[in-house]
């Protein structure tokens, strides 16, 4: 096993920790480790309890790990709270650890430090300093990254935190930690820090996405906020509507217009997206939903993290229409399948759904560059493009189900679009005839649809038991498998990211000849429904975790133990 | 030149014979050729509801949504191209029942389009349940004690709102209201036009001939659409007289104006700019 | 086969076809026959296109039949539409029946004839009066119809229409048709005529629902209408929402202050409250939705038919909880399903949703007197029942997961519910350990949700082919197996009413001894996959119709020919 | 005697040190002991936001219900059982935002409840993106170029909509605040007390300072509650000097009032009638 480091900064809303993990995650990164910086906070503004997890290790993560070798403590119930996850040779910073071994804790008087380098507040740059000094981190490589960080700020908050980093840092660096990161601290980044969110995001724009609207809901909100912020780079507008129903309303009707346009909203508003999720099929206008979890029923835990709506977006709005549901499991591939999202949206005229949740969203994670988007292709005519714009009919009926797509007042071509069925010209009609005929054409996409679809990803295809699962629970899955081979039994791993319409023939051909276990953050296994009702083939158990928090690679390993029944894999 | 011949549609007209609508459905084609505009470039948004049939009833592109929603697709369609003509055909249920959310928020905005909401005060297209610009107490086959919320005041609220274009039609005075329709769609912001039309199947209280005895047109009166404040007086003037016109208009930036990056001119017609993290 | 008469009556909206319909429905009911009267009419209110079709026969029916005994064609669009459904020695009446051989059509001057009688409005009664004239219903008895459904209206319409049905009536009564009705006139009516619509608001009376909110949607409103003038007679109160997200709200906040309370709507406003019955899910409050489908996606067809909605009510809302589904097959199984529905959702305190649909709700069924509703229980405690009401908590973890549940300001106990998750006594919390009780908890009422399924309801269960299907579907169902065992094939029948949680241990033993062909109004056989996702049993094929009209028998006879690769049934 | 003690909830606070709910929560208190309500006669119904966690951190009956439905929650509460005595706690955003539509229709029914609006013109508990009620052009992290909508006047709109009780407080003066609560509660029908309420955490601009400076008794300056026009002219006055009190009272018939069959009493006490067809 090579470097593997987990620090928890815990502390109270308000208290800055995030400070804390961005520069820890900062420098760390920037000497070439890979890095993963996982947010744990409350649906409140100050107080409480929160804490940053970050996993610094010389391969890439993409998954917490429980146990803690080095554990800051801002306030005392911290300490509490993690103490229990703290390694053996782990190490408490806090003001005043107590009740703990000697060698295993340290004291530093962080607020008074904090008070004498300009102010209380500063206390959590003290314990950055102090967290850098114990890790090993060069001096000069630090500062340049506490500079670069506060440096929009000003030059006196500059100097003032660099004082207080070093403070920090002057304190530890000689200090005793069984956890130094010794060596490594020269190389070069590889790749870059960016939170789930941001990758989301970034290949909404890759994919010239224009119009954004949006209602606020955690953990979905970092991805519209982070499309407002790149609406001054690129022909972009986010609006903030009055709720989900008017945001999903006003996506439809810009994309009807002639733009690409997309919204992100979590669980709940889903819900009330859903009958302009019908809306765009029946109009068969392009749409982009990212529904980013977070646990239920209701408001739930509205800053924790699930995989609980698979099923629900699946079958969101009354009747029955083509869509395309994916779930990404990295950063890389979400910006990828942001970009194919926009492009089959468009390509088929159906729905599309992008499933994130918010560990993956809120996540800080060490991001491989992403290879250029390819070329925005419109599938849009124009008079040019007609024999006789007159005659265009926006549901001519044709051998795939997708007709060509005119936009309003951009020609002579009238366009019309009916939330009733229509006739191919798209007005009203209630004739069986017209009925069947439109039926079947919004079904007629199936099978070019499902050509699209990718089969699931694989690790070690050829092992005796399959952990299948999808999302964002593919970091602990992958962890989980190699630690199983570590140990010598014969696991590989499926991942799902494109999940509808279901690669049925590619799961059926992983699944049929060994057991398969899922691993998913909800209560009943969808994904081992979805393939049951797809293939027939029964899942040998189930991992879930339903508290909100994300797997760690080790609840999979022992979740499979005790997975009644399951005979097969040495 | 164009024509009211060419916003005819071929397709067949569905409202019941002596219905209010078609005198809307006229004045927004009289209205349309005073305008200029072919009908390719009008874009006509709506509902569900009778009310929101009319795009069929007429030739040029049209968004025929979700019930209550046709507003938040016609602020998307502005967003995305506010070259658009929009006029959105609303219903008093669609516009102020299930979509009165949006109607509070689109009067914020100041988008720049026409809203016509044919005010039958009461569901036509279900069947006569009441409408919340039904009369108090006014029996329906499914409130048959009748209702019991208070009528709600469309003209009183987008006032209250800060609305920049507020007037009110009849069905029943086709030039008058197509000389509003004309004045709204030439104000730049967010226009509603509140339009008193009969429901010859569902409506027995507010027929045609009662309106016909009541109307009366401000403009005869000396009112001044710059004045508030006698616009809100006027909004709540009801029963033996009942103003029609412009009751309040005044200018100010609009929805896009205020949108830095609709600048450059409409988001369709922006040059893509090449992705680069 | 016994006597099986069908009478289409077509016209324009507007046309009075529905008074011809109840007119014949009553006659002929009210002299013991079996009737069914199936309503088809447009999204408009005058004008178009609708009919009524009547059948009458001497067992009870539950489909319509396509074949046409007798049409009768207010205007001229209604013969082209329906003429080719004539039976061979069917029969056309009609103003000017034109192109039909020699004794297939019957010209009356009905406008002239009605004006004769007081005006041109009364023609559906004279047609009405035909009708009956050519059926041989005997003269007073038709009078007496005619008289009591006019009677509210006053004599002087009575009279007019009794005169205008005698000038039908006689012009009919010695003209020859095959169809004519010989005997049987003379009995007593069994059951009551009544609308499926009806049918669902008396068993929400017979429960005790006390509140009804809604918004009007078709085909849910005539629930809605006859709930409301039901509540003059019951303490009931039913109000118009402004939307449909209200009206769900309402029902949570009617339900949580402790009365029983419902709301009903189609697939769209379903949509729109999705979010609220999570809201449900979460506080524990019961909460009934009836969900009327029509064809989708998004407005559809509004006035037509379906049953698309079964997947998505079983899944709808974010993350997952446990619900009750139910999907009725006759009037008498939604009265008493509607019963249980109030039952089982206070007994569990979990939403419960009945699906039915627009062929169920706006056809007349005769139906047979519903047995006397058991008692209602409330399952409700107050401080008498507590040994210290201030130590009152909603959420009590018990063994069965189900908390006693005490009302809002009916004692000193308090009542704390949140849509967050909480903890026992209702207040937020996002502790894990919280979490993880209450996701178990409300889980645990599964096992005993289970025990209360019904298996599936079964006709020549013995067979070597199943049909199986559910809701409102039966009727044509059981007439097709009915059919396919005449001709001498070994067919049987499934209907499931009671749908979620799934009854999968008898679906199981009924599926996986032969094959088995879901018959169902949407496209993708939803109950199949369904049994299949529950089973790992798949349907051998699937019957389907999406065009928004309801299954006749003989079509289901049809598709069990061509389904492909079906082998075993002689 | 119930105390202010009775009502205090074991619950952690979870706000903000500064924040002006406290303000609110206490003026509650304070206002229930007055009415001599005891903490079980109260329902207190609320969505979600700051605001709507209130009922949390008082010892009383509450739902907690989801964003933006607190008032059709109450509406259906009230139907079941009218003699509850029902508050309800809202922001900013769940009313105005994505409540707008129920706000706008309890209005009209004029049920008795009192509605409580924690106005801190901004998203407080998802961090700080514009409200309903903030300023036109206020900068957000989400709307880093400003908000292009203008303000909501939730004053303006109760009065348009036709509200029987109006009133304005403030979260630093918390026994006029008590004040207003007990004459919304007592008032029958529906009444909306709109609360200045400063967010420390994401408000810059509306401070507790920059309302103390501005506010100012309504009841000192002579006007008359039963001047609609009145109020209506003191619901738009914003800026150096801001009205507190009651704009407008009047009574009428509520809800309850118009339904007949709740003559007999409470739904929930009514006999039950046994089944017959
Ligand atoms: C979500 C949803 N709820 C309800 C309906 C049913 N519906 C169709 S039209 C309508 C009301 C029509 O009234 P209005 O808007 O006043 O239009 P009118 O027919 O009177 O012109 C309703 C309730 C629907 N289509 N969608
Ligand atoms: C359907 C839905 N959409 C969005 C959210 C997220 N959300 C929670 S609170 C809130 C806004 C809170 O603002 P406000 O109502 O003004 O209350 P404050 O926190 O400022 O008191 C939002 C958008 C949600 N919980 N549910
Ligand atoms: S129902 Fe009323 S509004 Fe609708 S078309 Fe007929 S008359 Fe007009
Ligand atoms: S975020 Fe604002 S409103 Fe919320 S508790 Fe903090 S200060 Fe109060
Ligand atoms: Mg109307
Ligand atoms: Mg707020």
């Amino acid at each position: 096993m090579g470097l593997d480091r987990t620090i928890v900064i815990g502390g109270e809303a308000g208290q800055g920790i995030q400070t804390v993990g961005q520069l820890l995650a900062a420098a760390c990164h920037g000497a070439g480790f890979e890095v993963l910086a996982v947010n744990d906070f409350e649906s409140r503004i100050r107080g409480g309890h929160s804490s940053i997890g970050l996993r610094v290790a010389d391969r890439p993560v993409s998954a917490p790990c429980r146990r803690i070798d080095l554990l800051v403590a801002l306030d005392a119930p911290s300490e509490a709270v993690h103490r229990s996850d703290l390694s053996e040779d782990g190490l408490v910073l806090a003001d005043r650890a107590a009740g703990l071994a000697e060698g295993r804790a340290l004291s530093l008087p962080l607020e008074q430090m904090a008070r004498e380098a300009g102010g209380k507040i500063l206390a959590n740059t003290v314990a950055a300093g102090a967290c850098l000094g114990l890790l090993g981190a060069p001096e000069d490589h630090c500062r340049r990254i506490v500079r670069q960080q506060f440096e929009a700020k000003g030059d006196e908050v500059v100097d003032r935190n660099i004082a207080a980093f070093t403070a920090g840092y002057a304190a530890t660096r000689n200090a005793a930690f069984n956890g130094r990161i010794q060596a490594g601290w020269d190389r070069s980044p590889r790749g870059r820090l960016m939170e789930g969110n941001l990758s989301v995001a970034l290949g909404a724009v890759a994919a010239d996405c224009r119009v954004g609207a949006f209602y606020p809901m955690s953990p979905a909100t970092g991805i519209m906020a982070h499309l407002a912020s790149l609406s001054g780079r690129y022909p972009l507008v986010v609006e903030q509507a009055e709720d989900e129903i008017a945001a999903a309303n006003m996506v439809v009707g810009a994309s009807f217009a002639g733009v690409r346009a997309m919204t992100a909203t979590s669980g709940g508003g889903f819900s009330l997206m859903t009958e302009a999720l019908g809306l765009a099929a029946i109009t068969e206008t392009p749409m982009v939903v990212v529904d980013a979890m977070r646990p239920g029923p209701a408001t739930g835990l509205p800053t924790r993290t699930a995989q609980g709506d698979l099923n629900f977006v699946i079958h969101a709005s009354q009747d029955e229409f083509p869509r395309f549901v994916f779930a990404p499991g990295s950063p890389e591939q979400a910006f990828e399948t942001m970009v194919r999202a926009f492009d089959l949206s468009e390509r088929f005229q159906v729905p599309a759904i992008v499933l994130v949740d918010q560990f993956f969203n809120d996540s800080l994670f060490t991001v491989t560059d992403f290879p250029p988007p390819p070329k925005v292709v419109r599938h849009i005519i124009g008079d040019a493009d007609m024999a006789d714009p007159a005659a265009y009919r926006r549901f001519a009926v044709t051998a795939d189900g997708v007709s060509p797509r005119a936009l309003p007042c951009r020609g002579k071509a009238l366009v019309v679009a009916a939330s009733d069925d229509h006739r191919e010209d798209g007005h009203l009609s209630e004739t069986m005839a017209d009925r069947r005929k439109m039926v079947a054409k919004r079904f007629a996409k199936l099978p070019a649809m499902m050509a699209r679809m990718r089969p699931p990803e694989t690790l070690h295809p050829e092992a005796d038991l399959l952990l299948a699962t999808w999302g964002s629970s593919r970091g602990a899955v992958w962890e989980a498998v190699e630690t199983l081979r570590e140990a010598g039994r014969s696991v590989g791993a499926v991942h799902f990211c494109d999940l509808w319409p279901f690669p049925a023939e590619a799961a059926g051909e992983l699944f049929a000849t060994r057991p398969w276990v899922t691993v998913e953050q909800n209560y009943s296994g969808q994904l081992g429904r979805l393939v049951r009702e797809q293939t027939g083939l029964k899942p040998a158990g189930r991992i879930t975790r339903t508290d909100g928090r994300p797997f760690f690679a080790e609840e999979i390993v022992a979740g499979l133990k005790e997975t009644k029944g399951l005979k097969g894999p040495k | 030149m164009v024509t009211v011949d060419d916003y005819r549609s071929d397709f067949e007209n569905e409202w019941c014979p002596g219905c209010g609508n078609f005198g809307i459905l006229e004045a927004m084609k009289a209205a349309l050729v005073t305008l200029g505009l072919e009908p390719h470039q009008v874009l006509v948004v709506s509902g569900i509801g009778q009310a929101a049939k009319t795009p069929h009833f007429l030739r040029c592109n049209a968004f025929h949504g979700l019930h209550g929603r046709a507003l938040p697709v016609a602020t998307g369609a502005k967003l995305a191209n506010h070259a658009l003509t929009v006029l959105v055909n609303s219903g008093d249920g669609d516009c102020y029942g299930e979509g009165g959310n949006h109607f509070m928020h689109a009067v914020r905005r100041n988008l720049d389009v026409t809203l016509i909401v044919h005010d039958n005060r009461i569901y036509g297209l279900t069947k006569g349940q009441a409408s919340p610009t039904s009369d108090l107490g006014m029996p329906t086959r499914i409130q048959p004690e009748g209702t019991v919320s208070e009528g709600f005041n469309p003209l009183a609220a987008a006032l209250a709102l800060g609305a920049g274009f507020v007037a009110r039609g009849f069905s029943g005075d086709k030039a008058h209201l197509a000389d509003l329709i004309v004045a709204g769609v030439r104000h730049k912001g967010f226009a509603l036009i509140d339009v008193l039309q009969p429901c010859v199947s569902f409506n027995p209280i507010h027929t045609h001939g009662w309106y016909k005895q009541r109307v009366f047109d401000l403009a005869g009166e000396g009112h001044d659409p710059g004045d508030w404040s006698a616009a809100m007086a006027r909004s709540r003037q009801w029963g033996d007289r009942i103003p029609l016109g412009i009751l309040y208009e005044e200018q100010k930036p609009t929805f896009i104006d205020r949108i830095g990056a609709l600048e450059k001119g409409p988001l369709i017609d922006q040059a893509a700019v090449e992705f680069a993290l």
